[in-house]
């Protein structure tokens, strides 16, 4: 029946996101107090420590892998700098049972969930169109078409709640994206079947190009949940002590029934939207500039070396698994995988196809033709050759 | 979580309802239904095809829009949701895209949606979704996550729709890789096709000719007849072969008789499965024939039936001894109610075509 | 450049909807006072005049097309019974210049602004999907593909906008389409553009038979424009002085350059969705009848009554004039207009296509025999004439 | 009004800019632009034509994701918005339902937008705007309402593109009555075909070929080549027709060659227009060869060329030695990267598959 909602008395008036991004802990590393935490208190230290060296790891394969894009191994590369804070907050909420849903931006939250370096690449190097066991690592493929991820995790978390499992769905999802028109019917549909579902926007401040001011006129995109009826929080995105707070409490909340939440963490793209791009085109140097001075991996460090948890040797001892990571990472890419042409012919459809058998034929026929003449081509002296 | 704290869990997958082997169709039907024969429409057999696929797999859930308490428009999910409630039968918000979409997470989760389009060109809103995803999701994973989805859409003219509720979209559907297109055109069919759709690990797009919900056979439920991939031959004939599907199976039939009135012998053929094609039984009937003519309802320039007269060529040029024919709609966006009859193929219309080869 | 909002100190807090719908006229026909009225101030007593014998005259319009319609004289018919308030506020608010976006259920919205009976039935007796000129009236089509067209008024009124034309786009909603990404799209660009839009939500509590509860979780739909940085007015539906008071202040604004706003009209739709729904089985008659109470003609005719400004006059001659239109509008379906199917080719391109052509021959040989052979059809009988 | 007032204003609809009537090419070049020839790309043609379009018809604006200082992620409005400033030429928020939406709002009033698609998957979300309102408000509105707008898509692959950027999605929009739909192959064509659908009345989706976007010729802009609607033949030849268009037409002259090698005389025809299709050039030069073999990189199953086959067929089956073939991409998702060489029809593949005519 019709909710004549303005006729009861129990309605909630919203709670508007603050104004300012929630913080923890400041640029220059000093712990926050006061409004601007929201109430969020700071995680524990091994678990700002966990942090720490996930986003540490992470820095390392990113910064190895557009290495190797400009190098021109990979075909592109999303490349992550500066978001780690956003990145590895997002996986650390979750617990093994949830599931992810990442954009092609999002590799370095894959490794952080074990996904392999081969794995992930795989995509990059233009093996296959995805190259990890979703179901092993509870990570979709890394989405392309934007926005369109977010209604898979709202159906995904809807269907682990109607299954009585306890499982959560967070979805990663651009500033940009959040135009599109998906983006909406996520929120929409999540919030009316009050799904299990995180939605964290990582608002680097471009879409390619596009400043944000051209994506949007609200004061902030956690502005949204409020036509939702779910909570949003505006966050300090490169505060990995504040992400991971508000999201542990959006993954709680989801998980103990209580819906959907929307976050949107404030950060910024360090750099170019893919190897492709030229954002020398778009953006001044001061002012990516400004913003490595607001680095998510500085500000812990200087918070953690300070409290006495991050000491020298830990400090190595991460460094040198970073080297380690790199080094795996590198050889990922000095192995040739063998690509065999056929199996396109093996996934589209679960039961076989006639139609599809005789154009696997046809190419099976051409693979072995090439092979047994590897020179072949239809020159006048091959053809004089055969007659 | 192994960069965090070296720990990979393993469990979670199994927590996923693996999807269940396809092909294997039904053998004892549902210990309720008496399989005396009845008087049965194709709206009454799909609704009580939905009825046992939800009965017989948990995992099967219904959800659109109007077709909780309503039943749908056209009321193919009559009484469904009073009966299995709300958590396998419900409304959705009003969003192709959000449909579809979250019905690609759910089975992603191991779940069976059969999710329904209120109408054809109201699916357009998924397109993206049922494109890049829907139709990509085994091959862009190795076939290690299907997607056991059944897109319903009432699809094609001939009720008096006003725009927008008459399109035939077919064509789009069946030139995307990765999904299959399927379309009954009699009760029986439309039961059994519907069964074995939602028993597909692949996502199937459903496509129901809305003009013949209303017809009726006597069919004792639950039934099962060729496999949906297969064309059938409604009717032998040695002189022309008539493919048509959905909505132009009467018409082909209608046609049959007014060629045997003519002294013309017309094989008919339900093509059933728009993709795959079933090269394999039209084949052997044009053949035999030598001659055929492909009716459908869309606009002709690059529709369904230019795939159908391309390959049957290709595939039978020697034993042709005229060019497939195509009767369709025109070139026009669909026309308003009072002229649907001028743009709808019909019988007298396929005669005619007929007439145009040299015999 | 991008934009630092968090930075800067100016940044405006939203103002959230109100809780209860906005309202200058109780349920009795009252004048409200207070919180209730957001500051909005009565229309003066002319405005109210005509825009009651607007609601009179839309309402027998309406009633003679539903009736007309349950005759089968027509294919369809989405009556506005009881949503007379939004339709005709929305129309009065607007300029002659201005742009009217209406949806399949807005045919009163269209007579109201001029549209002549005649040119409204066109499409839903089947004759053309569209019957009226919508330049001359500046009205776009009666939208079908629900929210579609709330994105051609953004771009309308942007382009008016980029030309310097005083014009503003006023689009019409239902609760239902909200849900559709491009009513996203549409609030999003409006509020990015700062086009001259208003956007009139008809909640009428049901799309077809699905009732808010199960489109939106949120508050109110006006709590939407919060995410887009835009005004949001939640006003009762069924009092016409609020909506007339809301909307204009909203054209004004948009004409003014201040942007776009969003209003959501709480009402009902007393009828079922068209003809051929069945609403018994989504809902209670008591509801119906509860509505019925709520009656926005009633409303403001007691209103007008007790302010002496409707005298029984003036009520008498809007009988009368309602009678003339509903008379007119029966003449009409007495008229049968003269369909020329080969005009079916002409209108699909505005340049000529060979192929169209043989198609139109086709068709115009087919009527010209039978046309000469009414009779005409492939019987036996028929063969062994001819032969 | 007339209900409330009973005035009826009739001024507004003059404020609306009327279409201009179609057809008429431009005589004068742009005085600003010299008529030297110059080495040029697809590309630099494109944003040549953009540039001539913009300073030539004050109510031609560009719009779209990146368009605006990006000069777009191809660079073909590259400096045009710093050229014509932000009321011309600027970047929308990222939706493409929106775009597409909000360009017909922008042509009912007179405008003639210019809308960029950045890759051929992402126009998926705005296929219901496109389909249901871009190609039918003409028809709707008995030609009083026009939409000139054209919808630029770089299509198909060839590039090595990521998953979803290198689809060839023609065959949706040609099936779609009341869409023009055409494709450029080379820097002329590239110039003048864009100039033409910017100045067409009818709106126009116009394919890109994303590979072919930096290949070169020397040309003297503007240029004028043949209408936009018809087709060319690039090269004469006696024993076949080979049909193509966008990014197959290098393709078929490679093939021309390797041909020539083996003494097979090809005719090259370049289609540029998929809808209409040119039947009198294309009709002339089959009955003329007898042969006819169309090349393109979408999936075979349903694609532009089952059209092309299934035509042709139709109007030229007694001049026909053998069925028209179809060397197309196989009937899979388009592949990755290091595999699409396997899927892009090749010279090779042309000559292999005239090979199995029988000659
Ligand atoms: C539907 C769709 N349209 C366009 C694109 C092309 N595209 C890829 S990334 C991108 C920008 C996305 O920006 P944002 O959402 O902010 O994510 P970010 O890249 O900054 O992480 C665009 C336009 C796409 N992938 N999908
Ligand atoms: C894109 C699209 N999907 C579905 C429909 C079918 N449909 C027509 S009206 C309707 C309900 C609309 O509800 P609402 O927006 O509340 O408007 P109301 O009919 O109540 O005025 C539906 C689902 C449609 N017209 N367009
Ligand atoms: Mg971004
Ligand atoms: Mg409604």
């Amino acid at each position: 029946m019709s909710q004549h909602y303005f006729m009861s008395d129990d309605v909630v008036v919203p709670t508007l996101p603050t104004t300012k991004p929630i913080r923890l802990l400041s640029e220059a590393g000093r712990p926050v107090t006061g409004a601007q935490t929201a109430g969020f208190s700071m995680p524990d230290s091994d678990t700002l420590l966990g942090l720490y060296r996930a986003m540490v790891l992470a820095r390392r394969f990113d910064a190895q892998v557009t290495a190797l894009t400009r190098q021109g191994r990979l075909a592109t590369y999303p490349s992550a700098l500066g978001q780690e804070a956003c990145e590895i907050a997002a996986v650390a909420a979750l617990s093994p049972q949830d599931w992810l849903f990442p954009t092609y931006r999002d590799s370095i939250a894959l490794l952080t969930r074990g996904v392999q370096p081969a794995e992930i690449l795989a995509s990059f190097r233009g093996d296959w169109h995805s190259g990890f066991d979703q179901r092993e690592h509870r990570i979709a493929s890394q989405a392309t078409p934007l926005a369109t991820q977010a209604l898979h995790a709202v159906g995904l978390a809807t269907a682990a709640k109607l299954k009585h499992d306890d499982v959560v769905a967070l979805t990663l999802l651009g500033d940009g994206s959040t135009s599109e028109g998906d983006a909406h019917e996520a929120f929409n549909f999540a919030s009316v079947w009050q799904a299990p579902t995180v939605f964290v926007i990582q608002n680097n401040q471009y879409a390619i190009s596009v400043p944000f001011s051209k994506q949007s006129h609200a004061r902030t995109l956690a502005d949204r949940a409020i036509g939702y009826g779910m909570p949003g929080y505006f966050v300090d995105g490169n505060d990995v002590a504040a992400m991971y707070a508000v999201i542990s409490h959006a993954v709680a909340r989801a998980r103990s029934g209580g819906g959907p939440t929307l976050i949107e963490g404030l950060t910024y793209r360090m750099e170019a939207h893919t190897n492709s791009d030229d954002p020398t085109r778009y953006r001044e140097k001061s002012e990516v500039a400004d913003w490595l001075g607001r680095d998510p991996i500085d500000r812990l460090e200087k918070y953690l070396s300070a409290a006495g948890t991050l000491t020298d040797e830990v400090r190595e001892s991460i460094a040198t698994d970073a080297e380690a990571l790199a080094t795996a990472t590198r050889d990922v890419m000095n192995e040739t995988p063998e690509l065999d042409p056929l199996e396109l012919f093996d996934h589209v459809y679960s039961a076989e196809r006639p139609a599809l058998l005789e154009q696997r034929a046809f190419l099976a026929h051409e693979l072995a033709e090439t092979e047994s003449d590897p020179a072949a081509e239809h020159t006048e002296a091959e053809m004089a050759a055969r007659a | 979580m192994t960069l965090l704290d070296e720990t990979t869990p393993k469990t979670a997958g199994d927590m996923v309802t693996a999807g269940r082997a396809s092909g294997a169709l039904p053998t004892a039907p549902s210990a309720s239904r008496p399989a005396a024969p009845t008087s049965t429409s194709i709206a009454g057999a799909l609704n009580a095809a939905l009825r046992d696929a939800l009965a017989e797999d948990p995992n099967v859930v219904v959800f659109g829009e109007d077709v909780g308490p309503l039943g749908g428009v056209f009321r193919i999910t009559d009484a469904l949701n009073a009966e299995f409630g709300e958590s396998r039968v419900w409304d959705s918000p009003l969003a192709e895209s959000g449909i579809v979409g979250t019905a690609i997470g759910m089975a992603m989760y191991g779940l069976r949606p059969v999710v329904e389009m209120q109408f054809d060109a109201f699916a357009y809103p998924a397109f993206e979704q049922i494109t890049s995803h829907v139709a990509k999701m085994r091959n862009r994973t190795k076939g290690r996550v299907t997607l056991p989805i059944v897109i319903r859409i009432p699809y094609a003219g001939g009720i008096g729709g006003v725009e927008h509720h008459s399109d035939s979209s077919e064509a789009y559907y069946t030139h995307t890789p990765g999904l299959t297109v399927v379309t009954p055109s009699n009760p029986a069919d439309a039961y059994s096709m519907l069964r074995e759709a939602i028993r597909s690990d692949d996502p199937v797009i459903f496509l129901e000719p809305k003009s013949r919900y209303w017809s009726k056979d006597v069919v004792a439920l639950p039934v099962q007849t060729a496999p949906m991939t297969r064309a059938v031959v409604l009717r032998e004939g040695t002189d022309v072969t008539l493919l048509a599907y959905g909505p132009t199976v009467k018409i082909a039939l209608q046609a049959a008789d007014l060629g045997a009135a003519e002294g013309l012998s017309v094989e008919v053929v339900d093509l059933r499965s728009l993709s795959p094609f079933d090269d394999e039984t039209v084949g052997a009937s044009v053949r035999k024939t030598s001659r055929a003519a492909i009716i459908h309802e869309a606009a002709q320039f690059g529709g369904y039936g230019a795939e159908v007269a391309a390959r049957i060529t290709e595939r039978n040029f020697f034993h042709l001894a005229a060019p497939v024919l195509r009767i369709t709609g025109f070139d026009i966006p669909f026309p308003s109610p009072k002229l649907e009859e001028h743009y709808l193929p019909t019988a007298e219309r396929v005669l005619a075509a007929l007439d145009t080869w040299e015999w």
